[in-house]
């Protein structure tokens, strides 16, 4: 055990000071001082991005017994997912589907949520990942069911809870298999076992397939990936919108993050040139493969039909995890990194249009698409702000989305091979067929009647954030270039 | 011999009871089932010396879990009803999946793996206590975490509101 | 008592708590099925951590992984319960295919 | 090849109307409520004549380098750098952009200067002008892109502007439908030309090996427009699929430049999209938008020029588009419906002129064309303010007395589109089907008849449709009721002085081009030659000689005479009568025509509903698959039952019906997954899984590892 280790978790324990802050002043005092607690998860969630930059990838590593990584690509996704949190907090302040009887529960909750998910980034163990992602999960659940006066809120809670456990249980189950083909549980000690796995006979073999298939279930489960996929909606549509919000964003990326640590270091060889191969016979990248495409498809299809906004946003997150998916089975250092990229502008897209969605629905009484009829003369610029959301959604120029949407394209398509050029085919006719539901919103905005002339006010802060993030999305589009520097260093591993 | 007759009698217990656990109509039969299922995997650990992970079986499986399962059959079902539900959908496709996976599990187990004893004779309990504060320590703190936000999750979820929030946009009707 | 027995047991176990997950109706009998599923996989991690494949001797990472699983598994049962005891609360029912207000 | 020069104030260009949009949009509304509307107008018309005062200075400098010089790039900075691949953010113009940046802001700022007394009577002229001024910043991009990313750019931004201004007066449902159907269908070309363009950097990102094995070449893919022509090299050879890859990605591409160029079968959009302002259409749907298609292909011309495949598609689409559009016209009565037609119609010429490799004429008649349709449009535009609103044609008549300045303009830039010689259009045309019909097609030899032929047709049928036009609208009597009648007036001076000035450009732009036999400077062959010259060693001439080139003339000029006679008979006197009497006539075929042969609906049919049948069916596969295998016995009745009703439906109603049949009969049973019961999403949890193992082993026994 290495004391000084603890040092490089600082970015997490502070999340959990913070938590245990909130919980303790909430305690303390008899009234409900829901500005303190927010300053305090607002510095805390600071503080935690600001310790994870510094941290810095300069010497990889691992830490405490091989159980978290210390990379480029951890660090990444820390100040990520702090970012995307700290949205949620800010979201959460004007909302009212959260009560001031239990602001502090919820920012508690979440700033543990956010530590959780910076574990499940790291996790270079399956201990360590199996226990980081019920902690993501367990937070999840109860801040789907936050809202008690909603019985849509606890039954998204119920399903999402029951869903989350079974899929839980089936990738534990792997996880048991696969620890004895291997003999291990961290992924150093993994790797040094896979070599006698290339050559294993059928019956092993058949071991290691279900082994691998339910393990990559749990991820699939947690990013929500076909046929893993059918909590998705429900959880969205009944959990509280700033927690929607959150979900649809950063445990999807965490769950990115972990699935391409233990694809790309646990089950491939690295390869000259930054590309990847599997190293033993069982044809993960082929269903991977298949998997995305079916969830791009799945998920775009079902999401035209949709007339409840967050319900489609939350089809909308289905088919951009079958995008990002792709990123992943590209298997190569660019595939890694146009995921990074696409993690970040998705975050920014996705969570203006969940403020968007919030702050209409508080104030014009709803979130079905009708209510968002005329908006364009009604807030115009919040509808110019969903407006540019929707499109980059769709991935069109000069948005950031369509710079992602194109760097997971490339990164795919010079991987080589033919199968790459028509997954890649296949992502370009998916975000084809996307513009028709969110042209639908387009359209219901600027070219309908409104229902109803009244003015309508949105809260200055919510207002701030919808511009700024509207800003970020065009800004990203036409210059990238940092981000793209940071994406290109971000992958490498330990 | 001796160990393996002991052996089999708790392993045809495990497995019995899980299946009525599984298989039973009535949903207090399933619950207590489950308690002798976990009691059964409570002994074949500590027929395997693995005597630390027995004693938490019992502990904080039976005496938690179980606990708090029955204590929601017993809440979510008036007890003086006889004909407590537990219905439960066509068997046939869920059974063929369960069939399924049994049929790999068992042949990758029956011919893949070697024949060894399953007995750990180490003594595990020393080891396990080191590998907490040491190998272990930072899932030993996170999962004390996880206990408390459960706690907290939980708590805030089942408490009874005084005032009652509404969703999304009816606030404002 | 050799390895390949336990194991069996424990795949018996898994298939049954599968079994239970996808076709009970009862949102507290799906919860016992996900308890058989963990039970099973800790008799797996339990029995592997002796056998001879990929490596020597008994390992603790086995045990040690087998101590947070039922931690996790008694932690998220709270919860799980917890929701269910206000989803009764409000609607009268655990039964989890009356809950379908949020679909398509 | 020499290093092009760098420019370092080409992005002025579209930044200027950039900025008047970005002023427009933000502070617009309140310079309009503060000041009224003329600071609007003025600051959206200061930047587009600001831009084009910076295209006449480049070009000014382009015309002082030796023509093998002539290139000026202005790089700006590293856009998307992916890998090996740098996409820069650069402009850059050449002889070829320099032509279109001169067409987009002169028309443009024409349109801009018309659009001040057009929109007078508006209420939200800032949103007007702001959008106006975007769209030329994309079309701006579009054509100074130096790369095939930054031009997907403008592709994509002037689809987005044309959308937002067709649906400019969005209390109209059928205009905001309008707009909705031009956005999806341009995005089917969209489709495909992204497809292409990673089509071309798959090819020229590495190769194959005899093993099979793709190995990446290694070095900077910087997908400019330069460094792609000199890959061409290097992608020919290639193959897809058994296809050459260089002709499947000239079709990807063609595919697109048929979605914005509106060309069979995506053309459905342009017709429609005439329900935004009228100087709208002018600017989007005549002069520039719609022709970004020909520039596409012109500018990937050394692609295109080695894959005579390709070029054969393009021109055969392009002369039947010409044909077709050019018959749909002879039947409609509204007056921008006709100039909507005849527009696909003339973009179908430009086709057959990139498309048989005579890029020069092609663009040629791009530039005549955007001067005369668009004094066309505004001529449209003034005649229907002055008639208050009216667009049907049967109900004008007689306007030539009263609108002077209209009526001539009109008919000088009308005689142009029917290619009486002397005027612009005469010698564009002329030169497109000259070379139609002298160019060798190594792939079909009888292709230069057929595609002469359909394009000779199609000009006969222009000068018949659009002197019907003129004699319905300003010969004979009004027919307009008295109310309408009283209000006729020659529209402000800022309305016709553009109109005076495109029917100049009309008449005289012609003389920079003449045909090879008059023996004059063809100064815009010239000019572009250093952009096609490369290509056109790939054409082959049938050396037809100069007999056939001016018997090919006199034939045209005939036929464009006896076009302008026939209206003239049938239309000259009581035009709106003699319509009626025609299509009472031939009641059937007017029908037909006048529908635009069923076109949209045979779409809905065809593509629209089995595509949501798709959606639907979709959702009941997974249905099938959570409760098929509940109860599979039952299911399989259904099954027969389903087989059953299929052949009596499929004997009775045949294909289009059974589409809907599926729909219904499907749509009836499917639940979609989503069902809301967890027991059916952990069903399809534990059978994805099973079935990810069950295809995983298969795939590992089938292939060996399927990586």
């Amino acid at each position: 055990m290495v004391p000084s280790d603890f040092g490089k978790l600082m970015p997490e324990l502070v999340l959990v000071v913070a938590a245990a802050l909130i919980i303790v002043a909430d305690v303390a005092s008899a009234r409900r001082r829901t500005g303190l607690y927010s300053s305090i998860a607002v510095a805390g969630l600071l503080l935690s991005a600001w310790l994870s930059v510094r941290l810095g990838p300069d010497r990889p590593q691992l830490l405490l017994g091989n159980m978290a990584a210390l990379d480029a690509f951890s660090v990444f996704f820390m100040p990520v997912f702090a970012g995307a949190s700290l949205l949620a907090v800010l979201f959460s302040l004007k909302s009212s589907e959260l009560t001031k009887e239990r602001h502090a529960e919820y920012l508690a909750l979440v700033m543990v949520f956010t530590a959780g998910m910076m574990f499940v980034a790291a996790a270079s163990s399956l201990v360590m990942l199996y226990l980081s992602m019920e902690m993501i999960g367990i937070c999840a659940y109860a801040l789907t069911a936050f809202n008690p006066g909603h019985p849509r809120s606890s039954e998204a809670g119920l399903k999402y809870a029951i869903f989350g456990a079974v899929a839980s249980g089936i990738m534990l189950f792997g996880i048991s298999i696969f620890y004895g083909l291997t003999g291990a549980l961290d992924y150093p000690e993994i790797r040094r076992a896979i070599p006698s796995l290339a050559t294993a006979n059928g019956p092993q073999a058949a071991l290691l397939v279900v082994a691998v298939v339910f393990i990559t279930g749990g991820f699939a489960y947690k990013i929500a990936a076909v046929p893993f996929h059918a909590w998705c909606p429900d959880a969205y549509e009944g959990a509280p919108t700033p927690f929607a919000a959150l979900m649809s964003v950063a445990p999807k990326a965490a769950g990115f993050a972990a699935l391409t640590r233990f694809l790309y270091t646990v089950l491939s060889n690295a390869h000259s040139g930054g590309n990847f191969e599997p190293a033993f016979d069982v044809p993960w990248p082929a269903i991977l493969g298949i998997v995305a495409v079916l969830t791009m498809t799945l998920g775009n299809l079902s999401a035209i039909t949709q007339s409840n906004l967050k319900r489609m946003l939350a089809y909308s997150s289905i088919a951009h995890a079958g995008y990002m998916l792709m990123g992943v089975v590209a298997l190569s250092r660019e595939g890694a990194s146009a995921l990074c990229a696409y993690v970040v502008i998705y975050l920014i897209m996705n969570m203006g249009a969940f403020l968007a969605v919030l702050a209409v629905s508080e104030a014009a009484g709803g979130e079905e698409i009708s209510h968002w009829r005329g908006m364009g003369e009604r807030l115009p610029l919040v509808g110019v702000a969903m407006t540019v959301f929707l499109f980059s959604l769709t991935g069109l120029p000069p948005f950031a989305g369509f710079v992602g949407k194109f760097y997971l394209f490339a990164a795919v398509v010079s991987r080589g091979g033919f199968w790459y050029w028509v997954l890649a085919v296949a992502g370009i006719l998916n975000s084809v067929v996307s513009l028709y539901y969110y042209a639908r919103i387009v359209r219901a905005i600027y070219l309908e009647e409104p229902a109803s002339n009244e003015p309508l006010t949105i809260h200055s802060s919510q207002r701030v954030l919808l511009y700024a993030l509207a800003a970020a999305t065009i800004l990203l589009g036409i210059y990238w270039t940092p981000l793209s520097e940071l994406v290109a260093r971000a992958a490498s591993f330990v | 011999m001796a160990e393996a007759v002991v052996f089999y009698i708790i392993a045809a217990f495990t497995i019995g009871t899980a299946c009525v656990t599984a298989f039973s109509g009535n949903i207090i039969r399933s619950a207590f089932s489950l308690l002798g299922t976990l009691v059964g995997v409570a002994a074949m650990f500590g027929m395997m010396g693995a005597d630390f992970l027995a004693v938490i079986q019992v502990m904080i499986y039976v005496g938690g879990v179980m606990v708090l399962i029955l204590f929601a059959v017993m809440l979510t079902h008036r007890i003086k009803d006889v004909n407590v539900s537990n219905r439960s959908l066509p068997a046939f496709p869920g059974a063929a999946v369960a069939v399924l996976v049994l049929g790999v599990l068992l042949y990758g187990i029956w011919y893949g793996l070697p024949g060894d004893t399953a007995r750990v004779e180490a003594k595990m309990t020393p080891l396990i206590g080191k590998a907490l504060v040491g190998s272990h320590v930072l899932p030993f703190l996170a999962s004390g975490l996880v206990l408390l936000i459960a706690l907290i999750g939980s708590v805030v979820i089942a408490r009874r509101e005084e005032t009652f929030v509404c969703g999304p946009g009816e606030a404002k009707r | 008592m050799s390895a390949q027995a336990v194991l069996t047991v424990a795949a018996v176990l898994f298939s049954l708590g599968l079994y239970c997950v996808i076709t009970r109706r009862n949102a507290v009998s799906i919860l016992m099925g996900v308890e058989l599923m963990l039970n099973a996989a800790n008799i797996n991690l339990v029995a592997f951590s002796n056998l001879s494949l990929g490596g020597q001797g008994p390992k603790v990472e086995g045990h040690m992984f087998v101590v947070f699983v039922v931690l996790l598994a008694a932690a998220e049962a709270a919860v799980a319960l917890a929701i269910i005891l206000s989803i009764f609360r409000r609607m009268g029912t655990v039964e989890a295919d009356r809950m379908t207000s949020l679909k398509e | 090849m020499n290093e092009p020069l760098t420019v370092n104030y080409v992005w002025l260009i579209p930044f200027l109307p950039l900025c008047g949009a970005f002023v427009n949009g933000t502070v617009g509304w309140w310079l309009q409520k503060r000041f009224g509307r003329r600071p609007n107008g003025a600051i959206a018309n200061a930047a587009v004549w600001g831009a084009f005062l910076i295209s006449v200075q480049l070009f000014l400098t382009l015309r002082g380098l030796p023509p093998e010089q002539r290139a000026l790039v202005n790089h700006l900075y590293s856009w998307i750098p992916v890998g090996q691949l740098d996409v820069a953010l650069s402009f850059t113009v050449d002889p070829l952009s320099a032509v279109m940046i001169l067409v987009v802001t002169g028309v443009g700022g024409l349109i801009h200067l018309y659009s001040i007394g057009y929109m007078a009577h508006d209420k939200s002229v800032w949103r007007y002008f702001a959008y106006l001024n975007l769209f030329t910043f994309a079309m701006l991009v579009l054509v100074l892109a130096d790369n095939l990313l930054l031009m997907f750019v403008g592709w994509e931004g002037v689809g987005l502007c044309s959308y937002l201004l067709i649906g400019f007066w969005y209390q109209d449902v059928e205009k905001a439908k309008a707009g909705m159907k031009a956005f999806i269908v341009n995005r089917v070309g969209d489709f495909a030309f992204l497809a292409g363009m990673l089509l071309i950097l798959w090819g020229a990102a590495g190769y194959w090996d005899d093993a099979g094995r793709y190995t990446m070449t290694g070095g900077t893919l910087s997908v400019d427009f330069r460094w792609l022509a000199s890959a061409t090299t290097y992608l020919q050879g290639k193959e897809v699929l058994g296809v050459s890859l260089i002709t499947l990605a000239c079709i990807l591409f063609f595919i697109g430049a048929t979605g914005k160029s509106a060309q069979l079968p995506l053309y459905v959009w342009l017709p429609d999209a005439m329900a935004g302002p009228t100087p709208v259409s002018a600017l989007i749907h005549a002069a520039t938008m719609v022709t970004a298609g020909v520039y596409m292909v012109a500018r990937l011309n050394f692609l295109f020029a080695l894959s005579p495949a390709a070029l054969t598609v393009v021109s055969g689409v392009g002369a039947a588009t010409a044909l077709f559009a050019a018959t749909i016209g002879f039947a409609q009565r509204d007056i921008k419906k006709v100039l909507a037609y005849s527009t696909v119609s003339q973009l179908g010429f430009m086709f057959i002129g990139v498309g048989v490799g005579a890029f020069t004429a092609g663009i040629f008649h791009l530039m005549t064309h955007a001067f005369f349709k668009a004094c066309l449009f505004l001529c449209a535009g003034s005649v229907i303010h002055a008639m208050s609103g009216e667009q049907d044609a049967l109900k004008m008549g007689g306007l030539a007395k009263k609108m002077p300045f209209t009526f001539w303009t009109f008919l000088v830039s009308t005689l142009a589109i029917a290619g009486i010689p002397g005027l612009a259009g005469f010698f564009s045309k002329d030169e497109i089907l000259w070379k139609a019909f002298d160019t060798a097609n190594p792939v079909v030899a009888w292709w230069p008849y057929l595609v002469w032929g359909m394009g000779a047709t199609a000009a006969l049928g222009t000068a018949f449709y659009m002197f019907r036009l003129v004699y319905l609208t300003f010969a004979g009597e009004c027919r307009a009721d008295e109310e309408t009648k009283h209000h006729i007036h020659e529209s402000p001076w800022t309305m016709t002085l553009p109109l005076v000035a495109l029917a100049s450009l009309a008449a005289v732009a012609g003389w920079l081009g003449p045909p090879g036999v008059f023996n004059l400077p063809n100064t815009f062959e010239h000019w572009l030659e250093p952009v096609f010259g490369g290509a056109a060693r790939h054409i082959t001439s049938r050396e037809s000689g100069h007999g056939a080139e001016w018997g090919l003339m006199g034939l045209s000029v005939a036929l464009a005479v006896a076009g302008i006679l026939a209206a003239r008979a049938v239309y000259a006197k009581n035009g709106a009568e003699a319509a009626r009497r025609l299509s009472g006539r031939f009641p059937l075929i007017h029908q037909f025509v006048f529908n635009k042969y069923y076109v949209d609906e045979i779409y809905a049919a065809l593509v629209v509903r089995p595509f949501m049948g798709l959606t639907r069916v979709l959702g009941w596969i997974d249905a099938h698959i959570v409760d098929g295998i509940v109860n599979l016995v039952g299911k399989v009745t259904a099954v027969f039952a389903m087989i059953d009703g299929w052949i009596d439906l499929y004997i009775v109603d045949g294909m289009v019906n059974l589409t809907a049949w599926i729909v219904i009969a499907v749509g009836r049973k499917a639940k979609t997954v989503q069902t809301g019961r967890l027991q059916d999403y952990l069903y399809v949890m534990a059978g994805g899984a099973v079935l990810m193992l069950v295809v995983s082993y298969m795939v590992e026994r089938v292939f060996g590892g399927g990586r």
